[in-house]
C-alpha cells in the first residue's frame, strides 16, 4: 500500500518537472509552432526520465485555488519587501558614519516541504539586510546588518513570519 | 553622445581585464590567481559580444564560467599541502 | 530622450564596476575577491543587456541568459575550494 | 518619437543602475565579509531586475526572455551568496569589532562540547 | 574601437608570456597560458570587426538582401569558437599531466624536474 | 636574474613587432571576398540563419570532425592518465563536510533548468547565437553542479561511453550519406531545405549540431568525471 502511493507520488512529482520543463521550453523559443512543441515534448521527456531526482517550482505545490491566491500575494509582499529593504539599506551605505550592527541571529521555520524551506531562505536572502547563513533542521541562522533584539521569538516574527505565513499554504 | 557610448565601455572593459590580468599574474596567493584568470575569461565574453561575435560569447562564458574554474581549483585543492605557494 | 538615458544607466554601471574593480583588486581575503568577482559577473549581465538595447538586436539577450544560469557556478566551486572539499 | 512607455523604461535603467552603482559604493565601504555580501551581491539584484523591467517596457517583444533572465537570477544570485557565506562562517573568517551577537558559532561550539562528552562518558 | 581591443589582446598577451617565463610552478605557468590564450581570441576577433555593422545572423534586423553591407566578416568568428574548446581542452591535458607530475615527485617546482636538464 | 633581463628584452622585441603590426593595420571597409560569398549565399545554399553555424557544420565541415576527434583524444588521455585511481570501492574514503540542504534542493531545481537550456541552445544552433560547442558545455555545466554538490555521487561512465560513441557514428553516417544523396561529405541538403527561420530548417544542420552537442557534452563530463574520481593522494 505505502509503495503504491510513493510510486503515486513519484508519477505526479515527473508529470509537474515534465509541464515545468515543456513551459520554459515555450517561454524560451518564444513561439507556439507545432514543430518546435513536438522537439519540446521530447526534450522534457528525456530529462524527465534521465534525471530523476529533479524538482520543479511547483513539485510540492498544492493545486488549489486558494495556493494560487497565496502564490500571488507571496510574490507581491516579496517584491515590496525587496525594495523597502532595499532602500533601508541604501541610506545605511550613503550615510557617512556607517550605522551598522551586525550579529548572526537565530529563527525557526515550520516549513517542512523541500521547495517550502528553499524559497523561505531564498526570500531572506535576497532582501538585503538579512542573509541566510545556515539551515539546520528547523532552525535558520540569518546575519542581520541591524540586530533590534536576540529574542528568537521576536525576531523570527520579525524576519520570517511574513513569508511563511503564504508559503505555508502555497507548499505546506 | 551615443556614438561615444560604445567604445568607452569597450575601454572600461579593456582597463578590467588588463587589471584582472595583473592580479593573474603578479599575485601571491595561487588561489586568487586563477581566479583572476577566470574574471578575464568572463570579461573577455563581454567584449566579445560588443564586437558582434555573439556565437563566441556564448562560447566562451558557458566554458569560462564554470568549467575552467572548477578544473583549476579542483587540482589545486589536490595537490594542496605539498609546497609553499 | 532614451538614448541619453541610455548612457546615464551605462555610466553609474561603470562606476558601479569600477568600484567592484577595486574591490577585486585590494581586497584583502579572498572571500572578498570571489564577492568582488559576483558582482562584476551581475553587472556584466546589465551591460550585455545595455549593449543589446543599442544594437537593438533581441538575440544578443540569449548570453544574457546563459551568464544568469551559469554564472554563479564558480563562485560555487571556489567556496567548495576555499571550505576544504575537494 | 518617444511615448510615455519609453520615458518609463528609460527612467526605470537608470533607477536599476543607481541600484547598482550603490552596491559598488556598499562593497567598497562595509567593513566586514558578512555585510559586504549584504550590500554587494544583494542590491545588485534589484538593480539588475529594475533593468531587465526598463529594457521590456523599451522593446515588449524581448518579454519572455527578459522574464526568464529575472527567474534565474532570483534563484542563483541567493544560492551563491548564501554557499559563499556559509563557507566563510566555517572556515571562520575574521568578522568586524561592531558584531553584537553570534549565535550560530555558539551553537557550533556547543554541539561539538555535547559530542566531545558524550565520546568521554561512553 | 578595434585599435583597443587589439591593444589589449596585445597586452595580455606580453602578460600572459611573462608569467609563463618567469615564475617555477606549473600551475601558475597554466593560470599565465590562459590569459595568453584570451588574449590571442581577443586579436582574432577584433581583426573581424567593421565599424557599424552587425553580427552575421539573419533575421528582422538583417534582411537577406543586404546581408553583405551589414554583416561582418563570419570567418574568424568560426575560427576562434574552434579555438577556445579546444584550448579547454589543451587546459585540461596540462592540468591531468600537472596532477601526475605532482603524484610522482611531490612538487610543482620546475627547477626541481631535472632530468630533462643537459 | 640574467634570465629574467633576456625574458624581458624577448618580450620587449615582440611588444615592438606588435606595435608595427598595429601602425600597419587599417581595418576593412568592405567583406572580403570568402565574407562576401559567405553572405550572399548561405540562405539559398544552406537555409541556416546564422552564418557562423554554416561555416561550421557545412563549408568547413570536415575540420569539425577533425576538432571533435582532438577533444576525443584529449577526454581519452585524461582518462588514462588519470585511470588508476577509478579501482572500485575504493575511492575517497575520506571524510568530507556535509553540503548544506539549500544547495541541495537548488541543485536538484536547477540541474534540469541548465540541460533544458543547453538543449535550447544545440538544437536552435541555425537560428540563434550557439550551437553544439556551446550546448555541450552547458550540458557539461550540468553535470559538473551534480559533482560540485554531491563529490561522491556515481555517474555511469558507460552511459557517457555510449552516448559520445552513437552520437559521433551517427554524425559520420550522416556525412556518408551526404556523400551519396546530396553533393558530397557532411552536405545538408539530405533533407528539405525548409522555409528560412523555422526550427525545421537548414537541412541537417540541427540534427548534425545536435549530435556534435551530445558529443562534446559527453566528452567534457567524462573529463570531469574522470578528474573527481581520482583518489587524493
Amino acid at each position: 500500500m505505502q509503495t503504491r502511493s510513493k510510486l503515486k507520488k513519484n508519477i505526479r512529482d515527473r508529470a509537474v518537472l515534465f509541464v515545468t520543463l515543456l513551459l520554459f521550453w515555450i517561454m524560451l523559443n518564444g513561439t507556439l509552432a507545432i514543430d518546435s512543441l513536438i522537439v519540446g515534448i521530447f526534450v522534457s521527456l528525456s530529462i524527465t526520465l534521465l534525471f530523476c531526482s529533479g524538482l520543479s517550482f511547483f513539485t510540492e505545490f498544492r493545486a488549489t485555488p486558494k495556493a494560487f491566491a497565496a502564490g500571488l500575494f507571496y510574490y507581491a509582499y516579496f517584491f515590496k519587501e525587496l525594495v523597502k529593504s532595499n532602500f533601508k539599506l541604501a541610506a545605511i551605505i550613503l550615510s557617512p558614519s556607517l550605522p551598522i550592527k551586525p550579529g548572526i541571529v537565530k529563527v525557526r521555520t515550520r516549513l517542512k516541504s523541500k521547495m517550502g524551506r528553499l524559497m523561505l531562505a531564498n526570500s531572506i536572502t535576497l532582501t538585503p539586510g538579512t542573509l541566510t547563513v545556515e539551515l539546520d533542521g528547523e532552525w535558520l541562522y540569518v546575519h542581520c546588518v541591524t540586530v533590534d533584539s536576540t529574542d528568537i521569538e521576536e525576531v523570527t516574527t520579525q524576519i520570517v513570519a511574513g513569508f511563511e505565513s503564504y508559503l505555508e499554504v502555497m507548499y505546506g | 553622445m551615443n556614438e561615444m557610448l560604445m567604445p568607452a565601455v569597450t575601454l572600461l572593459f579593456a582597463v578590467a581585464m588588463i587589471g584582472a590580468a595583473f592580479v593573474a599574474i603578479q599575485v601571491k596567493q595561487i588561489s586568487i590567481a586563477m581566479l583572476a584568470a577566470g574574471l578575464v575569461s568572463l570579461l573577455a565574453s563581454v567584449l566579445f559580444l560588443f564586437f558582434a561575435a555573439p556565437d563566441v560569447a556564448m562560447t566562451e562564458a558557458a566554458i569560462g564560467s564554470g568549467l575552467t574554474t572548477f578544473l583549476f581549483f579542483f587540482v589545486l585543492g589536490r595537490v594542496r599541502g605539498g609546497q609553499r605557494d | 530622450m532614451v538614448e541619453t538615458m541610455i548612457v546615464i544607466a551605462a555610466v553609474l554601471a561603470g562606476i558601479a564596476f569600477l568600484l567592484a574593480l577595486a574591490r577585486f583588486i585590494k581586497g584583502p581575503s579572498t572571500f572578498d575577491r570571489v564577492i568582488a568577482f559576483d558582482v562584476l559577473t551581475v553587472v556584466s549581465i546589465t551591460f550585455i543587456v545595455l549593449s543589446a538595447l543599442i544594437e537593438e538586436r533581441g538575440i544578443y539577450l540569449d548570453i544574457a541568459l546563459v551568464y544568469a544560469l551559469l554564472s554563479f557556478l564558480g563562485v560555487i566551486a571556489i567556496a567548495r575550494y576555499l571550505e576544504g572539499r575537494f | 518619437m518617444t511615448s510615455f512607455v519609453d520615458y518609463l523604461g528609460g527612467l526605470l535603467l537608470v533607477a536599476g543602475a543607481s541600484f547598482l552603482f550603490l552596491g559598488g559604493l556598499g562593497i567598497v565601504r562595509m567593513p566586514d565579509l558578512f555585510n559586504r555580501i549584504q550590500a554587494g551581491a544583494k542590491t545588485t539584484t534589484l538593480g539588475t531586475l529594475l533593468i531587465l523591467l526598463g529594457a521590456g517596457f523599451l522593446h515588449p517583444e524581448w518579454g519572455f526572455k527578459l522574464l526568464l533572465i529575472g527567474l534565474f537570477l532570483l534563484f542563483t544570485n541567493p544560492l551563491s551568496s548564501q554557499v559563499l557565506a556559509r563557507a566563510a562562517h566555517r572556515v571562520g573568517i575574521e568578522k568586524s569589532s561592531k558584531t553584537t551577537v553570534d549565535m550560530l558559532a555558539k551553537d557550533l561550539a556547543k554541539t561539538k562540547d555535547l559530542a566531545d562528552n558524550g565520546r568521554e562518558s561512553s | 574601437m578595434v585599435q583597443i581591443a587589439m591593444a589589449t589582446g596585445f597586452i595580455l598577451i606580453l602578460m600572459g608570456l611573462y608569467g609563463a617565463l618567469t615564475n617555477h610552478n606549473i600551475l601558475r605557468i597554466i593560470v599565465s597560458f590562459s590569459v595568453a590564450n584570451t588574449g590571442v581570441n581577443i586579436i582574432l576577433v577584433a581583426v573581424g570587426y567593421m565599424h557599424g555593422r552587425t553580427a552575421p545572423i539573419l533575421n528582422e534586423a538583417v534582411p537577406v538582401a543586404e546581408a553583405a553591407a551589414r554583416i561582418i566578416d563570419p570567418v574568424p568568428q568560426a575560427l576562434v569558437l574552434t579555438a577556445i574548446v579546444i584550448g579547454l581542452g589543451i587546459t585540461t591535458l596540462m592540468l591531468a599531466f600537472a596532477y601526475k607530475l605532482y603524484e610522482r615527485k611531490g612538487t610543482l617546482d620546475i627547477s626541481k624536474f631535472s632530468e630533462l636538464k643537459w | 636574474m640574467i634570465k629574467r633581463v633576456i625574458v624581458l628584452l624577448f618580450l620587449l622585441g615582440l611588444g615592438l613587432l606588435f606595435i608595427a603590426f598595429m601602425q600597419g593595420y587599417t581595418p576593412d571597409s568592405e567583406l572580403n571576398l570568402t565574407g562576401r560569398y559567405y553572405a550572399e549565399h548561405t540562405a539559398q545554399d544552406i537555409g541556416a540563419t546564422n552564418i557562423v553555424t554554416a561555416i561550421i557544420v557545412t563549408y568547413r565541415g570536415l575540420d569539425t570532425i577533425g576538432e571533435v576527434t582532438v577533444l576525443f583524444l584529449t577526454a581519452a588521455i585524461v582518462g588514462m592518465l588519470l585511470s588508476r585511481g577509478n579501482r572500485k570501492g575504493k575511492s575517497l574514503q575520506r571524510e568530507l563536510p556535509q553540503s548544506g540542504e539549500l544547495l541541495t534542493t537548488g541543485s536538484y531545481l536547477l540541474v534540469p533548468l541548465i540541460l533544458l537550456l543547453g538543449a535550447y541552445v544545440f538544437i536552435n544552433g541555425h537560428l540563434t547565437p550557439g550551437g553544439g560547442f556551446q550546448g555541450g558545455a552547458i550540458v557539461a555545466s550540468a553535470i559538473l553542479l551534480m559533482l560540485l554538490t554531491d563529490p561522491l555521487r556515481h555517474f555511469s561512465h558507460q552511459l557517457i561511453a555510449i552516448v559520445e560513441s552513437i552520437s559521433g557514428l551517427l554524425f559520420v553516417i550522416i556525412g556518408v550519406l551526404g556523400l551519396f544523396y546530396a553533393g558530397g561529405f557532411l552536405d545538408n541538403r539530405i533533407l528539405p531545405t525548409g522555409e528560412l527561420g523555422s526550427l525545421f530548417s537548414a537541412g541537417a544542420i540541427p540534427v548534425i549540431y545536435s549530435l556534435i552537442g551530445l558529443k562534446v557534452g559527453a566528452e567534457f563530463s567524462s573529463m570531469l568525471v574522470n578528474l573527481s574520481e581520482t583518489e587524493d593522494s
